[in-house]
């Protein structure tokens, strides 16, 4: 990259790196930025960091931003799928490699950056589906789901409900979707969510929750006890994520399986860049490691959580 | 000119919550004349002129324009089918020029744009018609409230209307623009306009009215033509009573206030640039100090620097034997120093709030919130006042911006009366006042002279000046050039002479 | 009074109608509370108890509007709050120590009081707009929020006792609910046994009079955003401790709006002037019940938005005598009941 | 009749007057360049060209629902439907175009035209039947929304539509950025026409004095006769009109629609507005202020943006104290030309 000279204080072989992130809406992104600054601090790099508030507008706005600051590499963490043609073209006009990170863009806009890096949704969807259809496998009766998505419309909350539901139709899962509402992430409005649904359709014969994230499923945890009801045996929780306090859950036996979706891919991500830069070949689509764990490994698991 | 009737009002109706403002009035006015609607403050007048004008929606009856039957949606048709009106309250956008309140919703175009520099040419020509001289690129909201009702009355007359109505045009000016004002209506009646005139000076009525419709409690009293009905018997057709307690304040206070002690007010070199000269004025105890000059001679601003309500950057001020320079409304209250405003829509009352919250205002205000005043105590002094000054509807608990204008006047009156404060400022109190109610204000202030209270009175009338007055300041130009001595001589003419000689050989 | 009754009739009615739609769907129980180990619990009492933070917002955001102001920092000063609570709980080694609790309430409480005094001395003193003025913490105060708790969302023992202050239950009758209710209370007292409502429905009438009226406006002001504060932190500490977390990006996310569409439903105006405790607290009870609602007569999260749109508009209308008298025109044909006096004619 | 004429100076002395009126949006340029030179002081590369026309780039839809909020504010009243209806509109061309198939002009045609009825029976709403406009634009706010996100709950591509590229074809372009160039699309100039227009209306023609008149007082203005509920709907209508046209912008600018897009633009734009010097009690102020206004917006992000070494929470706290600082600056700049009595 040409910009290398003008990245100030960047330090000698340092590079200049802008990165949109979508926001700071809960603790696995403000986790997941942590990762990526501490790294580029590590690694010597100066990063340009802008926090979009889950703006399409402000991502856009950031990546303009670099491109006239002209930085060696741009990483972008899409708030959505569509819309980067042009701020990407413009990018690649100023010969600045772009790197997604996290969330993708749409396949059409595939050659207007070099890799991406990051967490595949509808696979945390079809892993927790996989665990789904295999307990509840032999559940004469139907298996009756509760659902709280994340913030109706958001990349995640479609995802993550497709997936799952994709992997129940396949393996011929008998079930039933009693109620599927947003919480939009939070756990304010998972737990009044939560005890809604307890108000309207009661907790008997219901098997499974499913929280598109920790909190949510937390709030929703603390409903279901507060109406005298055992979380993780008188309904079985799946959540994706998998924060500390997830995991304590988890310990504590009140969520039954936890799909990974792991934010502290910082490290991963400075290697990429580095290798985009240095013209390396690398490929499309890089996975962050991301586990499953079940009610065994929770104990085991808990000290390793950065978040 | 007995003609067939421009406008034809017949049996109109018109209630709000609570009051039945008219009842069955009938009003007829004929072309070319000048037609007076006479009545107490509250009798109606006002809603009379808005049933007409479409700002308010008859209950009943009907109106008739050239003959046939019209309703008006809205003011703008009204003005639109002939009818031109200046509201009692100053009723322009003072956020905007004064020329373009000339001339808002008809201005100068060229094509679809306004064209401001012909607009600016008009406006200047207009005014100077009507013997104003302002600068029209100026916010109205920079000049005196007298200035807004002549820029009003000048925006009305040029609407050429075949209908013309004033409400109390000339409630806030003086003596000079009053004989302009009449003097522009007889050009318009010789064109054949025909005006409706809304007064409480009689003597302005009887100047240039051809007739008079009397209303009383929102009913029809009777329609004269002014030559037949003498004076004291329209007194006594609008206050259904006998014109008997009018007139008769005959100034005994020179007598007794006392020369020897310090006087309560004594400003010195007082003044604010760009505002009002620094200017040396005293009041003593139980005195009565008159402000008279032309409009925009700075009374107002005279009296603002004493209350407090503006900021003197020059001059000192002893207030009852202390140095005081204040700062803000509520240090000088709390002295005992009442400030009276003379706008008093955008100064004085709080439209929202009732009759008795409007008067108690300042009273709780100097107690603080937590103290409120106790029920009884408020429900006495609220009921007191508003016999003593007899305001109409006698209802404490209407919002009071429902009220007449007269009314809303007393109402202001009564909360400054009402903490009994050692030194009350009255900037034109009587605007807007009927007669009887007039006299009867200037009996209060008489009265409470006499007991003791300091009056500083500020009024476009000079003989209610003159009157009331033990000394007289006059005030040209924004500079105070002169104070006088009231001796039993004084007389309004003296005044306009000092005025006019710019006070120097006076005093 | 009267015309208090007749300003709070139509939001009563819109509110019965929810609730009737509720019963009519999910049967009695969901009106009627029942009591399970010691503590009242059902569909409408857990409605309030949720609405009791937005309750307490709404209180203070009566109070500011009926200066002619308007508060867009409550959600922010409600995550500043939990945030500092919560924080400071957590990094205690004792989460149940009561001396601690007590010390995170108040510190919470005080920081938000001066919030909100900040607030009104920008707009009492330096006279900026209200909208600007607390514009500036609404876009400041997250990341205040989010700086106390490093961006984390600190986690409270369900042990602490802090935690009671969301959960708890006094007489059965949970905590939160209490505490909005002895809010309206206090506050209704402190404006209307004092003078203080008059004088604020004065200078929120006319400003200038009230200056010349002697009235100390600008502490007035300063008074009213500072108790707006106040609340807005109060709920926070409720709204975390019912969580055990607080959430400092999303909690209270868009609560303004809320507080401000409860008042207005409740009948007081933007312009200032009147204003209407009660009212405000029905407005609260509306929304609250909206939000079940939707869910109860199943519709999908997308609908959430529509539905609220529809009902807000019809408690608009409703509260409208030109819509009632336009809608009823047909029906009344005797010129008895006087027409409502319209300062501006709109016609 | 008497032959003196009376003379009063305004209160404040005229020419000193002709200024006041200018003196918040003079403020808001000044110090909009002390920010921008504060910029280039600061930061390299900030000396860019580019910098200044990217606020017209990426604040386009903004500037434009923003002059629509002038127009609406001017009279007095708010519109907090913009942002809704703005996202609404994106999601109508993308819905229209790609799953309906319609012709793109004919879609774009019907969003304007929907978003300026949309005024219209608003602004019928809150003049007839007196609704408070806070609370009539709010269901506007929810109502769109919810029906956006039911007419798609993920965000749809529209790149296949050939119309909507014209947006961000490059009219202007000087030079490579690398090389100290700059460029502009065709929709910065279709905000620009906007701003020009809106300048015409509000300053030289009826309907536009009729706005301040109706801001300044409407009861005076409804006694002076003038056209107050033509005057009142009209501006919402307008406002209708810029969100959409404002969507159909942004519909240009990404190619794609967002359901959740543009949440809290209404705040933006408003604070726009008011940071533009004009009062949110209706009756002073310019559309020339909130172009100003638009550009502080932006320009703040962008500062941040060069910063670029703030985490989330401080980059937001410096947004607050930036725009602070700002405010009470301009505070003391207006302060020496307020008006003593009202
Ligand atoms: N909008 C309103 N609502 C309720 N009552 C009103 C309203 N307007 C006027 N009134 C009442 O109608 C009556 C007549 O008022 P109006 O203004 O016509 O009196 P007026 O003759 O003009 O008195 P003044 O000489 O003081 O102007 C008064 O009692 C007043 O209280
Ligand atoms: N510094 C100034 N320069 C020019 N004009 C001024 C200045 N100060 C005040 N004026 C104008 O002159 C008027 C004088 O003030 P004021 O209205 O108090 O005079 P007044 O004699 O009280 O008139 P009124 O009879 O209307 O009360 C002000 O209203 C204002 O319009
Ligand atoms: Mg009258
Ligand atoms: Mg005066």
């Amino acid at each position: 990259g040409g910009g290398g000279d003008d990245s100030g204080d960047g330090g000698g072989d340092g590079l200049v790196i802008g990165f949109a992130q979508v926001g700071a809406e809960s603790a696995w992104r403000t986790a997941n930025s942590a990762s990526i600054q501490a790294a580029a601090e590590a690694a010597g790099h100066e990063l340009k960091f802008v926090d979009a508030q889950q703006e399409q507008e402000k991502q856009i706005a950031a990546v303009r931003d670099f491109i006239t600051q002209q930085v060696d590499a741009i990483v972008l963490a899409p708030v959505v799928e569509t819309g980067w043609t042009d701020v990407l073209q413009e990018a690649a006009d100023a010969e600045i490699p772009v790197i997604l990170a996290d969330r993708g863009v749409e396949a059409a806009d595939e050659d207007l950056y070099v890799t991406r890096l990051g967490s595949d949704f509808a696979e945390e969807g079809r892993k927790a589906g996989a665990w789904a259809a295999e307990t509840f496998a032999d559940d004469a009766d139907g298996t009756k789901i509760l659902e709280l998505q994340g913030t109706t419309g958001s990349a995640p909350a479609n995802d993550r409900k497709s997936g799952f539901f994709e992997v129940l139709d396949a393996e011929g899962l008998n079930y039933e979707i009693v109620d599927s509402q947003s919480g939009n992430f939070t756990a304010e409005e998972g737990k009044a969510v939560m005890e809604t649904f307890i108000t309207t359709h009661g907790l008997d014969g219901i098997d499974l929750l499913y929280a598109h994230n920790d909190e949510m499923g937390l709030g929703a945890i603390q409903a279901i006890e507060e109406a005298g009801k055992v979380p993780g045996q008188d309904i079985q929780i799946i959540i994706v994520d998998g924060s500390k306090a997830g995991f304590q859950a988890g310990v504590d036996g009140k969520v039954n399986y936890i799909v990974e979706c792991n934010p502290a891919f910082g490290d991963q991500l400075m290697d990429v860049v580095e290798s985009v830069v240095n013209g390396d070949e690398v490929e499309k689509f890089t996975p962050v490691e991301e586990g499953v764990f079940d009610a065994t490994q929770f104990e085991a698991e808990l000290p390793n959580r950065q978040f | 000119m007995s003609d067939d009737p421009i406008v034809q009002m017949t049996g109109i109706r018109k209630d709000f919550t609570g009051v039945r403002a008219l009842d069955g009035v009938d009003f007829t006015l004929r072309p070319g004349e000048i037609h007076a609607v006479m009545g107490e403050n509250g009798a109606g007048k006002s809603t009379l002129i808005k049933v007409l004008t479409g700002v308010h929606h008859p209950d009943a009856g009907e109106i008739l324009l050239d003959g046939r039957p019209v309703r008006f949606h809205s003011p703008g048709a009204a003005q639109a089918a002939g009818i031109s009106t200046v509201y009692q309250e100053v009723n322009l956008t003072d956020n905007l020029s004064v020329a373009e309140n000339l001339f808002a919703g008809r201005e100068p175009r060229l094509g679809p744009f306004i064209n401001f520099r012909a607009m600016r040419r008009k406006a200047k020509a207009l005014l100077d018609d009507i013997g104003i001289d302002l600068n029209v690129a100026a916010p109205l909201s920079s000049y005196s409230i007298a200035m807004q009702q002549l820029v009003a009355i000048a925006r009305a007359v040029d609407i050429e209307a075949k209908v013309l109505i004033l409400d109390e045009p000339t409630s806030s000016l003086d003596r000079d623009e009053v004989a302009v004002l009449l003097g522009v209506m007889r050009r318009l009646a010789e064109n054949g306009t025909a005006m409706v005139f809304i007064s409480h000076f009689l003597d302005q009525v009887y100047e240039i009215c051809d007739r008079m419709t009397v209303l009383r409690n929102g009913q029809l009293v009777g329609e004269w033509a002014t030559a037949d009905l003498p004076e004291n018997a329209l007194i006594g057709h609008m206050l259904g009573r006998e014109a008997a307690t009018l007139e008769q304040i005959e100034r005994t206070a020179a007598a007794h206030h006392v020369e020897d002690e310090a006087p309560l007010v004594q400003a010195t070199g007082l003044g604010r640039k760009g505002s009002i000269a620094p200017y040396d004025l005293e009041v003593r105890r139980g005195e009565v100090v008159g402000l008279a000059g032309l409009l925009g001679s700075g009374r107002t601003e005279t009296v603002r620097l004493i209350a407090g309500a503006d900021r003197a950057d020059s001059g000192s001020l002893v207030f009852d034997g202390e140095a005081t320079g204040f700062h803000n409304p509520r240090t000088a209250s709390a002295r005992g120093i009442a400030y009276c405003p003379e706008n008093r829509k955008t100064e004085g009352l709080v439209g929202d709030l009732t009759v008795a919250e409007n008067m108690i205002l300042a009273m709780q205000a100097s107690r603080g919130w937590a103290r409120s005043i106790p029920v009884a105590r408020r429900d006495k002094l609220v009921a007191e006042f508003i016999e003593k000054l007899d305001i109409r509807p006698a209802n404490p608990d209407m919002p009071v911006k429902n009220l007449s204008g007269g009314n809303q006047q007393k109402v202001l009156l009564a909360r400054w009366m009402l903490i009994e404060p050692k030194l009350l400022i009255l900037d034109e109190p009587t605007r807007g006042i009927d007669v009887g109610a007039k006299a009867d204000i200037q009996k209060l202030v008489a009265e409470l002279s006499a007991d003791g209270m300091s009056v500083l009175f500020v009024s476009a009338e000079l003989d209610e000046v003159t009157r009331l007055s033990d000394r007289i300041a006059v005030l040209r130009d924004r500079e105070l050039i002169a104070v006088l001595e009231a001796e039993a001589d004084m007389t309004t003419e003296k005044i306009v002479d000092t005025i006019v000689a710019g006070g120097h050989g006076n005093e | 009074m009267s015309s208090y009754a007749k300003r709070l009739m139509w939001p009563v009615l819109v509110l019965v109608a929810l609730i009737v739609i509720n019963v009519s769907v999910t049967g009695f129980d969901f009106i009627v509370p029942h009591v399970n180990d010691g503590r009242l619990s059902g569909a409408f009492v857990n409605i309030l108890r949720r609405s009791a933070p937005l309750l307490l917002i709404a209180l203070g955001m009566t109070l500011v509007i009926a200066t002619k102001g308007i508060d867009l920092s409550v959600g922010a000063v409600y995550a500043i709050g939990a945030a500092i609570a919560c924080q400071m709980i957590i990094d205690a080694p004792d989460q149940s120590a009561a001396g601690l609790i007590f010390s995170a309430i108040a510190l919470a409480l005080v920081v938000t009081a001066v919030i909100g005094a900040w607030n009104g001395t920008m707009v009492a003193y330096f006279g900026i707009q209200p909208i600007v003025a607390t514009l500036i913490l609404m876009i400041a105060g997250r990341g205040i929020a989010q700086l106390v708790t490093g961006g984390q969302i600190p986690k409270v023992e369900d042990s602490s006792p802090f935690t009671q202050l969301g959960r708890g239950e006094l007489f059965t009758v949970p905590l939160p609910i209490v505490i909005a209710v002895l809010m309206l209370v206090a506050l209704a007292l402190l404006t209307r046994r004092t003078a203080l409502g008059m004088l604020l429905e004065s200078v929120g009438g006319n400003p200038e009079a009230s200056r010349l009226a002697g009235i100390r406006a600008k502490g007035i002001t300063v008074l009213v955003y500072l108790v707006c504060g106040l609340c807005a932190g109060l709920a926070g500490l409720i709204g975390a401790a019912n969580l055990g977390s607080a959430d400092a990006n999303n909690g209270g996310l868009w609560i303004e709006l809320d507080a401000i569409l409860a008042v207005v439903i409740g009948g007081t105006a933007l312009l200032g002037g009147r204003f209407y405790l009660l009212g405000t607290a029905i407005g609260v009870v509306i929304i609250g019940t909206l939000e079940d609602t939707i869910i109860n007569v199943g519709l999908s999260s997308q609908w959430q938005f529509t539905a609220k749109a529809i009902v807000v508009f019809v408690v608009a209308l409703l509260q409208s005598p030109e819509f009632r008298g336009w809608i009823l025109k047909p029906f009344k044909r005797r010129p008895a009941a006087p027409a409502p006096a319209k300062e501006v004619a709109a016609k | 009749m008497s032959t003196q004429t009376l003379t009063e100076r305004p209160a404040r002395s005229t020419l000193f007057d002709g200024v006041t009126r200018y003196i918040p949006i003079g403020a808001t340029v000044a110090l909009l360049l002390v920010l921008y030179l504060g910029g280039i002081a600061s930061f390299p590369k900030f000396d860019s060209p580019q910098v200044v026309a990217k606020l017209f780039i990426d604040n386009a839809p903004l500037l434009i629902i923003a002059v629509g909020m002038t127009f609406v504010i001017l009279s007095g009243g708010i519109d907090l439907s913009v942002g809704s209806v703005m996202a609404f509109s994106t999601m109508c061309c993308a819905w229209l175009t790609v799953d309906a198939g319609l012709s793109a002009p004919l879609v774009v045609g019907l969003v304007l035209a929907f978003g300026t009825l949309w005024g219209l029976g608003i602004g019928a709403v809150i003049h007839y039947f007196n609704v408070q406009p806070f609370i009539a634009t709010l269901v506007g706010l929810f109502l769109f929304r919810g029906l956006t996100l039911q007419i798609s709950d993920t965000d749809v591509s529209m790149r296949d539509i050939q119309f909507f590229h014209w947006g961000m074809e490059h009219l202007v372009e000087v030079g490579k950025i690398r090389t100290g160039g700059f460029w502009l699309p065709n929709l910065s100039f279709v905000a620009f026409a906007v701003v020009i227009v809106a300048f015409v209306v509000l300053h030289y023609t009826r309907f536009g004095r009729g706005v301040y008149a109706v801001g300044g007082s409407e009861q005076s203005a409804l006694l002076m006769g003038l056209p107050v509920a033509r005057t009142k709907i009209g501006v919402y209508a307008v406002s209708g009109f810029c969100a959409a046209l404002a969507g159909v912008m942004a519909a240009m600018g990404t190619k794609s629609a967002n359901p959740l897009a543009n949440v809290g633009a209404e705040l933006d734009a408003i604070a726009a507005v008011v940071i533009g010097g004009t009062l949110l009690t209706g009756g002073a102020g310019f559309v020339l202020g909130t172009v100003a206004g638009v550009m502080v917006w932006g320009l703040l992000n962008t500062l941040i943006a060069f910063q670029g070494d703030l985490s989330s929470w401080w980059a937001r706290i410096a947004m607050g104290v930036l725009l602070l600082a700002f405010i009470l600056l301009q505070r003391v700049l207006a302060r020496s030309g307020e008006k003593r009595r009202t």
